[in-house]
């Protein structure tokens, strides 16, 4: 067991959904090649920086890096630490060393289909989605989802917020203010991606009695009857199978994952998984209907999406 | 303040003093057992952590923390010989940390004059927003206490909005201004990943002794801090002195802005200097040696050793590196509750009236 | 456009964020009057918040989690008073210490207990369930402010003519203003200052308790690291504007309050978060500047 | 808090029991000074027992010890036969003592009852104070003894006098069979004192025993039964008053020789130094003034009065600490009420404060820092930004040699000095700028009568060299010793002038009288 993987995570994992994912992705990898494996969590900028350099200092094979956050570190440091291979998921660098690769995922083509959703099932004509931070990343969450609603009830209200606060990636209590405001200004379905926030959605949700989405896990069974479907985003298997083909020795690697490659889903396209995933979208099978029409479209090309992310 | 050290060694004779270190040390063993740590190993991975590494790597990362630690210890370490309690360090820090960065980026010309101009920007942005909280005691009457903490949210939510919005590096998809050309950065020392921002944070460390103890400025401001009343009386010109020293400490704080930015990160990234607590940081440094100027330097050294090494020991036997605040604070309690009091008024109840 | 902000939600929100305030102002009344300078409640709170997760984790009850974390604040006042009063501290440096030792041990704990970092939430955590006032509930408007709320909000309307009285007429508060204005008389006639002091942080870590309830087992039920976010400050300076009475406190933690709840609803309005977010504070600032201008007028 | 109970005023009981208290080998240290040293004493019932000496002698400390506020480290005490050990004052206060502080000890923001109960509450149920039953238990004692006071108002609206009287409320209200009053006359007007006397002889009468500390003989002649004087921490003698004589307590009290007393030369005065045209200031509650006068040179001139009638304001205003309301002030003809402190010392003032502790030194620096501070010739003493510590020190020594400062060095922290020296060093500062103008503030207070004489030969020799001293002082025995004229201050005006020749104190305290002394019944 001579290999040796470390995942630095841009924040604390806490209850942050797709943070736990990369670590699950990294543990899966250290399984299956037979490598030690460590989490090195950041807290802060600096921190991130000391983390990676620690990761090389400590002699690893493999560094996994979730975010964009890494982008100015690895720059920095991938030149001078040649015997240490980088993957970026969530970002690509342009001009990057070749031990430097990534895996991003095209996120906004699964928003855009619980856009389509939320577009059909909203009754007040208002709906809402409420994100971390307004950052370009999170807009392919946000745009995504309100030109799925456009693209389907073309006079629905899309109301965006956003967390912000102190830190706005694990901070369930403005979380869920921003989600009874939003209610309780008439929207009834929801997206949440706040990450660490999430908790605070749902409890709003329980109380206020309205609907949400929302991202990276199937979170239904924690609150029965009020989350409709779930973005799902495969980071781990997309880390198994990057650190694999690092492991190949192939250089430069650039993944792009959507709904074609399987890498983003949502419930509402899984058949298997969404008959016990308690999700409410299994009660409307006509809209389950038109949202795999519209997957299908995304996935043979004949609809265009293009990221929000560089949008603006 | 030399004072200081006689009272202390007075009050505690050396006996009192192991236990004081006995304390501390129960303390950090009870945390470490809590999480059944190997205690060798960790104390071996805080050392290295803190001191160690590959070619001194972690060496040089404490190194680099002590710089800006330090620097906003000698920050306070003015203000509060002078008797004003400014712990708005943060708002100053970051208005010059941003300063910089914007003023680097926007500002053509070549690479030195541009890096001139900007730390001289950050120190005169960070002198600014010490003032602000100066001229709200001295001419409203806001406690500098309050006010100069208060200040610190506005400066850390103006900086955010202006790298979420205006200057934002949009592709870099965080909440950041863009690079500041490459040429500005500050250089590492050779074969080492330290910039040699330290320099200036050495020179700041000197200038604060120098002025403290040979200068009447220093002089007269430390006389104010000690009674104010009696500076007043022998006709000393209080609030000037007052808002003299408050923007010499906001220009250490912004010049330590300005090095956190061409040393380290090399733009401004929303909450670098906020989330890191180095204002708290530097300021526990000036209490734990009672605000003697030329230990301060020493201590600030210490606490960022504390903290890369707690990462460090994080590593090596899975103790969370959060250890590194408790110990600080523990410190702080057992050792500045001996060395501290000149800090608030009640240094002047202490001498009793004999008639 | 008004009715976006002055919703009845925003109405039923006002106490959530007033609460924590007020009950941690009291706390700081009663140091405030006592004569201890204690500028940790940003600590207290956050303990209290913290033990609160943890007693109602573990116990499954509201209530426990709300004994657990008033236990725990009276404990960091214990640790304040053994270095402020029996050491001789200075009131300043042990605050400071107090915060941060604050903020380091709930986030090792955080760690050493649930191994995670950042926040915690589990369905163990039990929250309170809002009281429904039977009669107030059914008004119109008023109904969702006064009713429907967690039980701490109750106690805190409660608390401050409490305080008061107390303050006034009890033995204890009598000689807590005693040991705030002129130690050296009380002292003479034969009462330690000191003592009294204690009691005072034992109240103020209770009432702390209280108030680190309300944010993490109430307001919602999880830990969030730092969670008291700056509600200590904004408390402390409510105490320092009323110089610690009861009944003006009341209406400060209540300005304060609104604002701060007020903050989310104007993002609606498409103001930048940052701007929200800065709101509480530059609300304290103006307040207090206001008020200090006002005092400098009248002693001038 | 039983005990508490115990000891509330019972008006049923008409007499206390008498209670006689003996001191023995009493010995009390400060690290290594003998405050205290082996003193034994006895006070008896139905008596008024002087306790004199100088500053530092041990007066109060000895005192502190029967009162269980100090532990003496030797030495018994003994209430009616039985030793006692005192773990805090209020077991002190239980068996029947009460002491009124050499200072006030009272709460300025609350009223006059929650002051008197503070400590000995009487409580009702879950501890909450009873205030109607302790109203009750008041009034009736206070009219035993004829004196009234409202009990509502608030500490802080009172005058000095009044305070005094509420501290003597105090220890009625406890009904404290042996009571201890420390310089209780420092503050009072002549009326007043004799009122409190009054009072103190009625108590001594119902066989109360009163302990008197006290600096001023001729209230020891005309009201003590019993005098000891103390000395260095010794108790020098202690008899009956008959036994003994003025002269022969002066003599003890200093130990030998007593100080000649100083000759004011008489002196034709110069051209007016400084003068005060219809000054208005703002002061606690009401406006101070307005006041019109004048200093000319070689002249002392004393303003009289109970402190808190307005002095402080009037030199807050004539120092430039305080803006006044209205008004003009010239110095050598010319007008400086719009400069600040810096501009007015300069012009030729120099100000020796009375709080030395704090206004009049900074403790925590040392000596030489504190002598340095606002001299006006600073290259003296730097070199362009920097401090020259040599200069400093070596001025620091000139005036340790020239005042007579007993100190260590010029280097250590000026709390360690002693407060007599504290004063000197001040003195010495202030009067080493040898500026026209002098400005004293109570110079003497609280230090000893070799101190006393050192300063006021000081100020005499300045007023020789033809500089102009205006002193304010609220003891009228400086005012009378030094002043060419005297101003006499009440209630924020002068209440009258006259010439230092003929000055007559009954006159002078007539004019100081505040409202106070009605609330003491008049002596028959
Ligand atoms: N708390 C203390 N710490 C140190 N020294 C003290 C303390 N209290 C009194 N002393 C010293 O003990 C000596 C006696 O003081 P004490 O107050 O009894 O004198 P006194 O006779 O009351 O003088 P005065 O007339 O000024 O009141 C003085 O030298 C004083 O400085
Ligand atoms: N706060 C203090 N710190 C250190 N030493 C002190 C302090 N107070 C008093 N002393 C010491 O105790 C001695 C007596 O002090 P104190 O002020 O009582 O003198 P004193 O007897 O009152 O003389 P004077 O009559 O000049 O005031 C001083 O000489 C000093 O050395
Ligand atoms: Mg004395
Ligand atoms: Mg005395």
């Amino acid at each position: 067991q001579d290999r040796f993987f470390v995942y630095v995570s841009p924040d604390p994992i806490g209850v942050n959904a797709f943070l736990q994912l990369g670590q699950k992705g990294i543990e899966a990898a250290g399984e299956e090649y037979g490598a030690e494996v460590r989490t090195y969590e950041s807290r802060t900028a600096a921190e991130r920086l000391e983390n990676v350099n620690a990761a090389v200092n400590e002699g690893a094979d493999i560094v996994v890096l979730l975010g964009f956050e890494f982008n100015d570190i690895v720059r920095q440091i991938a030149p001078t630490a040649p015997d240490t291979q980088f993957l970026i998921v969530d970002q690509c660098i342009e001009d990057r060393p070749e031990n430097v690769h990534c895996a991003v995922f095209r996120e906004y083509e699964a928003s855009y289909l619980l856009g389509v959703e939320a577009g059909l099932l909203s009754e007040t004509g208002r709906v809402g989605v409420v994100g971390a931070l307004d950052i370009p990343f999170l807009h392919r969450h946000t745009d995504g989802y309100a030109e799925g609603v456009r693209s389907v009830a073309p006079d629905t209200e899309v109301d965006v917020r956003w967390v912000g606060g102190e830190n706005p990636f694990a901070d369930p209590v403005r979380a869920k203010e921003q989600a009874v405001a939003m209610h309780a200004a008439g929207a009834d379905y929801i997206l949440s991606a706040t990450s660490g926030g999430d908790f605070g959605v749902f409890e709003a949700a329980r109380e206020e009695g309205f609907k949400v989405f929302t991202v990276d896990v199937n979170h239904c069974p924690s609150t029965p009857g009020h989350i409709v479907d779930v973005m799902l985003k495969r980071v781990d298997t997309a880390v198994v199978q990057a650190i694999g083909d690092i492991l190949e020795g192939q250089h430069d690697i650039v993944m792009s994952l959507g709904l074609k490659e399987g890498g983003m889903s949502t419930l509402a396209l899984e058949g298997d998984l969404l008959a016990d995933s308690q999700c409410l979208i299994a009660e409307h099978p006509e809209v389950i209907e038109k949202v795999r029409e519209v997957a299908a479209s995304i996935i043979d090309g004949s609809l265009e999406l293009q990221d929000p992310m560089f949008a603006q | 303040m030399r004072k200081h050290i006689y009272r202390t060694l007075l009050a505690g004779d050396l006996l009192s003093w192991l236990g004081v270190a006995g304390a501390i040390l129960a303390v950090i063993l009870v945390l470490m057992l809590m999480v059944g740590a190997p205690v060798g190993e960790a104390l071996q991975g805080f050392w290295s952590g803190a001191f160690g590494g590959r070619r001194y790597a972690y060496l040089m990362t404490t190194l680099s923390r002590a710089a800006i630690i330090i620097g906003m210890a000698v920050s306070v370490l003015l203000s509060f010989r002078a008797g004003l309690f400014n712990i708005g360090g943060e708002g100053q820090l970051v208005a010059g940390g941003l300063v910089a960065a914007l003023t680097a980026i926007l500002l053509p010309g070549p690479p030195l004059l541009v890096l001139a101009v900007s730390v001289l920007a950050a120190m005169l942005a960070g002198a600014l927003w010490a003032l602000l909280a100066g001229v709200l005691q001295l001419y409203v009457g806001v406690p500098l206490l309050v006010g100069s903490l208060l200040l610190n949210y506005p400066a850390r939510y103006i900086a955010s909005y202006l790298v979420a919005h205006p200057f934002r590096d949009v592709p870099s998809g965080m909440l950041q201004s863009h690079l500041v050309p490459q040429e500005t950065w500050l250089p590492y020392f050779p074969g080492t990943r330290l910039d040699i921002g330290i320099l200036f944070i050495a020179a700041a460390s000197i200038f604060a002794v120098i002025y403290s103890h040979a200068t009447l400025h220093g002089y007269h401001a430390r006389l104010n801090g000690l009674s104010p009343d009696f500076a007043r009386a022998v006709g000393l010109p209080v609030k000037k002195l007052a808002l003299q020293t408050l923007a010499m400490s906001g220009a250490i704080a912004g010049l330590v802005g300005a090095i956190a930015v061409f040393g380290i990160h090399h733009r401004y990234i929303d909450g670098m200097l906020v989330q890191p607590l180095y204002a708290w940081t530097g300021i526990i440094a000036v209490l734990l040696v009672g605000m003697i100027p030329w230990a301060v330097p020493l201590s600030g050294f210490f606490f960022a050793a504390v903290e890369t090494g707690a990462a460090g020991m994080e590593r090596a036997a899975a103790v969370p590196k959060e250890i590194a605040l408790v110990i600080q604070a523990v410190i702080i309690l057992f050792v500045a509750s001996r060395v501290s009091g000149a800090l608030s008024v009640s240094a002047e109840r202490k001498g009793a009236d004999d008639a | 456009m008004l009715d976006l902000l002055f919703d009845a939600s925003f109405m039923a929100s006002v106490p959530r964020f007033v609460t924590p305030i007020l009950l941690a102002a009291l706390g700081g009344a009663l140091c405030e009057r006592a004569g201890v300078f204690n500028i940790a409640l940003e600590g207290f709170i956050l303990t209290g918040a913290f033990a609160a997760v943890l007693g109602s984790y573990f116990s499954g009850s509201p209530w426990l989690g709300a004994i657990a974390a008033m236990a725990a604040g009276i404990a960091i006042g214990l640790v304040f008073a053994e270095f402020h009063l029996r050491r001789g501290g200075d009131a300043i440096v042990v605050s400071i210490a107090i915060n941060i030792l604050a903020a380091g041990l709930t986030t090792y704990l955080l760690r050493a207990i649930f191994d995670v970092m950042g926040a915690f939430s589990d369905p163990a955590i039990v929250g309170f369930q809002p009281v429904r006032i039977p009669l107030i509930a059914d008004i119109p408007v008023l109904g969702r402010v006064l009713s429907g709320q967690s039980p701490l909000v109750y106690v805190a309307l409660l608390a401050v003519p409490a305080v008061h009285i107390f303050l006034a007429r009890h033995r204890l508060g009598l000689r807590m203003r005693a040991a705030g204005e002129n130690a050296a008389a009380l002292e003479a006639g034969g009462v330690s200052p000191r003592r009294v002091r204690l009691w005072a942080l034992v109240g103020c870590g209770t009432f702390c308790g209280l108030a680190g309830a309300q944010l993490s087992i109430a307001n919602v039920n999880l830990f969030v690291e730092n969670m008291s976010a700056g509600r200590g400050w904004i408390a402390i300076v409510a105490v320092l504007l009323t110089r610690g009475r009861p009944l003006p406190l009341f209406l400060i933690a209540a300005i304060f309050g609104t604002v701060d709840s007020f903050s989310f609803r104007v993002q609606g309005l498409g103001l930048a978060q940052q701007f929200t977010d800065m709101m509480p504070y530059l609300a304290t600032l103006m307040v207090l500047v206001a008020l200090s201008w006002w005092r400098k007028r009248q002693t001038a | 808090m039983g005990r508490l109970r115990t000891l509330l005023p019972n008006p049923e009981k008409a007499q206390p029991l008498p209670m006689r208290a003996v001191l023995s080998g009493i010995t009390v240290r400060f690290g290594d000074l003998v405050a205290v040293n082996n003193v034994s004493l006895t006070i008896e019932p139905g008596e008024i027992h002087a306790v004199v000496g100088e500053n530092g002698a041990g007066k109060t400390t000895l005192m502190n010890a029967l009162f269980g506020l100090v532990q003496p480290e030797a030495g018994k005490i003994l209430l009616d036969g039985n030793e006692r050990h005192w773990a805090s004052p209020q077991e002190a206060i239980a068996a029947g003592l009460g002491m009124v502080h050499q200072h006030f000890m009272l709460q300025d923001s609350m009223t006059v009852l929650e002051n008197i109960v503070l400590t000995a509450e009487p409580v009702g149920r879950l501890g909450f104070v009873d205030f109607a039953r302790a109203r009750r238990l008041l009034t009736a004692r206070a009219k035993a003894h004829g004196i009234t006071l409202p009990l509502d108002r608030r500490v802080d609206s009172l005058s000095v006098g009044e305070k005094q009287v509420v501290e003597i409320l105090k220890l009625l209200y406890r009904d404290s069979r042996l009571l201890i009053l420390d310089e209780p006359t420092s503050v009072l007007t002549p009326r007043e004192k004799e009122r409190l006397f009054g009072v103190l002889k009625s108590f001594r009468d119902e066989g109360r025993a009163v302990v008197l500390i006290t600096h001023k003989l001729d209230e020891v002649m005309e009201s003590a039964d019993r005098v000891s004087v103390m000395r260095g921490g010794h108790l020098v003698s202690s008899g009956p008053l008959s036994a003994t004589s003025r002269e022969e307590i002066a003599r003890q009290i200093v130990g030998g020789g007593l100080p000649a007393p100083r000759q004011r030369t008489a002196r034709v005065a110069g051209d007016t130094v400084l003068s005060v045209e219809r000054l208005e200031v703002a002061g606690r509650g009401r406006t101070v003034g307005p006041l019109s006068f004048s200093v000319r040179a070689g002249e002392i001139v004393g303003i009289a009065g109970v402190s808190g009638n307005g002095q402080a304001e009037l030199i807050a205003a004539l120092t430039g600490l305080r803006r006044p309301l209205s008004g003009s002030i010239s110095l050598l003809g010319r007008p400086i009420e719009a400069l600040d402190v810096e501009a007015r010392r300069r012009a030729g003032m120099s100000y020796i404060p009375e709080d030395r502790q704090r206004v009049g030194l900074a403790l925590a620096a040392s000596i030489s820092e504190n002598a340095n501070a606002g001299r006006d010739d600073r290259t003296a003493f730097t070199r362009g930004a920097f401090l020259d510590r040599k200069a400093m020190a070596r001025f620091a020594r000139m005036l340790i040699e020239r005042y007579r400062i007993r100190a260590a060095g010029p280097s250590v922290p000026a709390a360690t000095l002693s407060g007599g020296n504290k004063q000197k060093l001040v003195v010495g500062r202030e009067l080493e700028r040898g500026t026209p103008l002098i400005i004293a503030e109570n110079p003497t207070w609280g230090v000893d009568i070799g101190a006393i004489d050192f300063i006021h030969g000081e100020l005499l020799r300045l007023r020789g060299e033809g500089h102009a001293l205006l002193l304010v002082s609220s003891e009228l025995d400086e005012i009378l010793a030094l002043s060419d004229r005297i101003l006499v201050m009440f209630d924020g005006r002068f209440a009258g002038e006259v010439s230092g020749a003929e000055a007559d104190p009954e006159r002078i305290g007539s004019m100081m009288t505040s409202g106070a002394a009605e609330l003491l019944p008049e002596v028959a």
